[in-house]
């Protein structure tokens, strides 16, 4: 598909469309800052990696996908997870490390995970998403299910041998793999750029033969349109696509990295082009009222924080859980 | 191909590893094989030969050399509703395909609290004996059954090669499956009374000392078994995880002494783990320390005589249990 | 940054291990740093901070996220002149790049009965105790000393951060370089005795129980020593190849109890080869059988309680001592 | 460099230096074919991989390297080793598993190296002579040596993660690393036409923004003068180079593979372009004497021949051996 094709899809995109897309990222946006300000008071345990800044590519791929498709991700999956309509309580349950936590409290923010809800988990190894996630499509594929894979991944993780091998897979196998980059220029301290000579992510599917486009990852309706059309291609059995999403990463690496690697007009361009407040302003170019927004994110809001006020009443694990669920039976 | 029932008595070990693929292809349409060259090839060792015939290009699945990715893709398949038996040539190329089975296979239900299955087979062929050089020559059972949650099962018999695939395939947990090459040609009987997966077989009853092994070295043992002046019970241990001590325990207990051997490197090794558990249950009942037998630690060497000279043989396991005897 | 002799007694053990990496860039030009975020960054534990500004691009080179590529370049580079320090950054991504380790740095000293050298320090942060998951808490040491070819060295104390740093770069032989995290904000003397790698330290003499450890769990092990009624003779193995048995056995010898305490997990971990050869070698002289204590066999937990409740304790180090002493 | 400069550099090649190309074929001709009636024998033990067939790769490549440069290369690894000077006596000898082998018994076919003629080993894990290989460009470049070093790897290899890797931090760090291709069509059984969408080695090099190109690698003489191209190349700091060598291997993967995977007009139309031919009739038109090459080919029998004459009559390795050179003083 062409730039064109998308260009005129996101012309097309309704109101009612950017208004869902906008309340899941708005949900995003809330979770993620106050688990940002949890952790920098203690309140969360361990690896903390927030996705503040890159809700639109959350939103908008996860609601391209459909009840049964898959989703592989991340370190930085928590966006990813919500928009693909995981409990929040069970979710901020799990970042407070409790029993009621959707795993338990035995998985975390790196290991976050609902296969109910067809989330394979994020991920604390860079690029394992990718072979995890072909290996979903091709059980779609050989069960005949039509389902789509979605595999998320840094532009850093593109410099694994993971990366390589699995879009490879992906390709030969024909799989209804959605491979999603959300390229936000930065791995860790690393700025991406100079680690590869060729920094377009979506350039290199051609080596695969396989097709892809890069977005706007900080336009919610243009990743959206983008990614229902690639995941209706994926069913229909066209094959896997590469969507490369460029955005940017608002805070650290992790919470309290103070980013000195990052230039500071840089960080500031990012910023405002928030991907809320694009979408926002296209809303009210549309006619929504700002009050039916500011209704949204409040409500977003609201019940982030009940899930925190609940999360803090919860006890931690039994000490069984330890050792329940090493295997199966 | 036929089915269980119609294996030859004498059937070759490898032709029970297929025999194994096979049932579990037919009677679960989840079943898939995945490796390289195990399709119309019929894998370099003739392992899968048939089944690409028989299954078809969806269920047997020649794959390119990028094991991180298609073993990972069996890990990620395996959770969503296949029941992959993946191959892994040879153990030694576990080095670039680990991730996925030390930190994805391994963990997914437990960091998930049970929501994740990950019903997979890693088929791997390991061993020394054949100078294949000190990068396909590895015995690294040992780091799998350090793991939590893996399964390691070693099938020394024929009878096993067939029965413990199919209990592998069977199983709701990553099973590691390792088949000794030397083993492949050999023949004997397919028909063997059937052990649960975790559970250790006497293999041969005796007074003397209690020789645990598994894998290739029970050959070694039964033959050490037969030229030792001491009578050996020698118990093939058929996995590592889960490690069946019981069936050690009560053998120790009778002849007061055990050996253990076993092909990978001695130190550090999966026979440390059992010796020095027996050595704290039975500290009061052993006649004599627990000894290992295992080799020594040096890279493989290509040549043969030197390979040979590393390797246990019938001849020091019966030696070193006549030692033990002699000791106490 | 300062040289060794002005370290301050009272210094960090990460500052210590960045000295050790300064001094080594210092003495000698083919020394080189390489890992993601190792430059400017100074690390993501910030343990190389400050080398880059002082040693500049070429010494000090950060990496993309391709631990199979610049681990196997650092392998190479060390076959040909640079003494490479590679960092992975959690020991876990192992996973991901095994095979330069395993199957070359390893073996091509050998496989060229000499002909190459490989002088390389991996090195890698490791352990639990800090809610980092299951994919980022493990503690693999048992797997490296496992192949032959890989010395493994694990400073436990501030002095050896930088004097086994100095040592291993100056190995000529490839060395795993174990950094538990949790020791990284300890403070200690600089300025002890310095022994060579491959030499355990009695850290505390005692009668009772000889307690054998090594990394982070000395701290546990010592405290276990104030606190316990018996008198626990510590020793710190700080390698486990080359492993010091001599230093073990002539403390047993003494004590005739032994007990090994690790933070990985027991079942076929590095302390069960401790307990094998301790029990033959000691097999009469041992009072008490051979105890250890580590992880139990479940990937590491993310919730910091359960956590807590799985990694052995000074509490229960004190415990399972006097458990042996009262055993005979 | 461009197609052009490349044919006008091979117009220029003089007689003489294909002379010495043919040679050096020669004699990987009469080495692999004995190799393979030896091993067939059970004289040789082991895995044996001939390069029969990819002669011109090997010459062509090895010729083109100076004194001090470095070689990693595979599994199929003999004509890089004779064409970079190894000692035919004691590459024999050490196939033979005989204690005066190069490597004393103890690497074999798969790991036969001699680090003194810059030859970094054969190697039998796929895809690990290029990290290796990359690892030495960096001794190279951080030494200031202006050393070249030649990874070899198959077309098979190009599907490992330790490529993509590799072929990116050679990229990145502006690395004397020559990567050489030889693409042979098969990966063991596998066409690796089946195993990528876009069989091409060298369109992949655009991937990670450095220069290719692919040669007949069944004419010694282009080899030879990509490859003295591509070698100054990365000796004046211009960074890596990825040659892709069309060929073709006659035998099967390891000896004895009957190779039903192959059609047989393909076997054939391969074999009728038999690398030391075509360099023959080169040189047979530029006015060589046929008696002259002829001539060579003997001397190349006889040396090969003398090897093994000698190697049987050498003893196995003392047992000693198998418990030196594990470490180091
Ligand atoms: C195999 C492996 N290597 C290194 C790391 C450490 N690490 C965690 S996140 C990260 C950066 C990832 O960058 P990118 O893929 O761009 O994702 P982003 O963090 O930007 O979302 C690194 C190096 C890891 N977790 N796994
Ligand atoms: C990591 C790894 N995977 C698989 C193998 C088994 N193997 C040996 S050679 C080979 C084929 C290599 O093909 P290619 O790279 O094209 O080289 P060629 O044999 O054609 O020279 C394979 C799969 C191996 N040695 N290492
Ligand atoms: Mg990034
Ligand atoms: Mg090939």
């Amino acid at each position: 598909m062409s730039t064109n094709e998308t260009a005129a899809g996101s012309a097309s995109g309704t109101a009612t469309e950017e208004f869902d897309l906008f309340a899941t990222m708005a949900l995003i946006r809330a979770f993620e800052t106050r688990v940002s300000e949890l952790y920098r008071d203690s309140e969360i345990p361990g690896f903390v990696h927030t996705s503040l800044g890159q809700e639109a590519v959350a939103a908008g791929v996860g609601s391209a996908l459909a009840d049964g498709d898959y989703v592989a991700t991340t370190h930085r999956g928590h966006g990813h997870c919500l928009a693909r309509g995981m409990d929040v309580e069970a979710m901020m349950a799990e970042l407070f490390a409790r029993g009621e936590g959707i795993c338990h409290g035995k998985g975390g923010s790196m290991h976050i995970a609902d296969p109910a809800k067809g989330v394979l988990g994020a991920n604390a190894i860079v690029g394992a998403s990718l072979p995890l996630g072909v290996g979903a499509a091709l059980s779609s594929k050989l069960l005949g299910q039509g389902r789509v894979s979605a595999a998320f991944f840094g532009e850093g993780a593109v410099n694994q041998g993971a990366f390589h091998e699995a879009v490879n897979l992906a390709a030969i196998w024909d799989l209804p793999a959605l491979l999603v980059c959300e390229n936000n220029i930065y791995a860790e301290f690393s700025d991406s750029r100079r680690m590869t000579r060729v920094p377009g992510v979506a350039d290199r599917a051609a080596t695969y033969g396989i097709e892809s486009e890069t977005v706007d990852g900080n336009d919610v309706l243009a990743v959206n349109e983008l990614a229902l059309a690639a995941a209706a291609r994926c069913r229909e059995g066209a094959g896997p696509f590469l969507i490369e999403a460029e955005t940017y990463r608002w805070h650290g690496h992790y919470e309290g990295d103070a980013q000195p690697y990052k230039p500071e007009h840089e960080a500031t361009a990012w910023r405002e082009r928030d991907p809320l407040v694009v979408s926002r302003t296209r809303l009210l170019g549309t006619g929504v009222a700002a009050e039916q927004l500011d209704e949204i994110e409040n409500q977003a809001s609201t019940r982030v924080e009940a899930s925190i006020e609940r999360a803090r009443q919860l006890p931690p694990p039994e000490l069984e859980e330890a050792y329940a669920d090493v295997y199966g039976e | 191909m036929s089915t269980a029932s119609e294996v030859k008595p004498e059937a070759r070990y490898i032709d029970a590893l297929g025999e194994g693929m096979a049932l579990a292809l037919e009677e679960d349409e989840r079943v898939i094989v995945l490796g390289i060259d195990v399709g119309a090839g019929g894998g370099i060792f003739r392992v899968t030969k048939g089944l690409h015939e028989r299954f078809g290009d969806e269920r047997v699945i020649d794959a390119p050399i990028s094991e991180m990715g298609y073993v990972g893709a069996a890990v990620g398949a395996a959770m969503t509703g296949l029941r992959p038996i993946v191959e892994i040539m040879f153990m030694d190329f576990v080095g670039v395909c680990m991730d996925p089975i030390l930190n994805q296979a391994a963990k997914l239900r437990y960091m998930t609290a049970g929501a994740l299955e990950i019903p997979v087979v890693f088929r791997m062929q390991t061993g020394a004996g054949r100078s294949a050089g000190a990068q396909h020559s590895q015995s690294l059972e040992a780091w799998f059954a350090h793991v939590p949650g893996l399964k390691v099962v070693l099938p020394a018999t024929v009878a096993d090669a067939r029965d413990l695939m199919l209990d592998a395939v069977h199983d709701p947990n990553p099973v590691v499956f390792v088949e000794n090459r030397r083993l492949y040609a050999m023949r004997g009987d397919a028909e063997a009374e059937r052990l649960p997966l975790g559970k250790a077989r006497v293999a041969r009853p005796g007074d003397d000392v209690t020789v645990v092994t598994w894998g290739q070295m029970l050959r070694e043992c039964l033959s050490a078994a037969e030229e030792s002046e001491a009578s050996l019970e020698v118990i093939d241990l058929r996995s590592l995880a889960p490690l069946d001590l019981d069936t050690v325990v009560e053998s120790v207990r009778r002849s007061g002494r055990l050996l253990i051997v076993h092909e990978a490197v001695q130190d550090f090794g999966a026979g440390a783990e059992i010796a020095a558990r027996v050595g704290d249950l039975l500290f009061d009942e052993l006649r004599t320390p627990v000894r290992r037998l295992g080799a020594p630690a040096v890279p493989m060497p290509f040549s043969p005589d030197l390979e040979r000279a590393l390797l246990p043989t019938s001849k020091a396991i019966s030696s070193a249990a006549e030692g033990l005897k002699a000791e106490g």
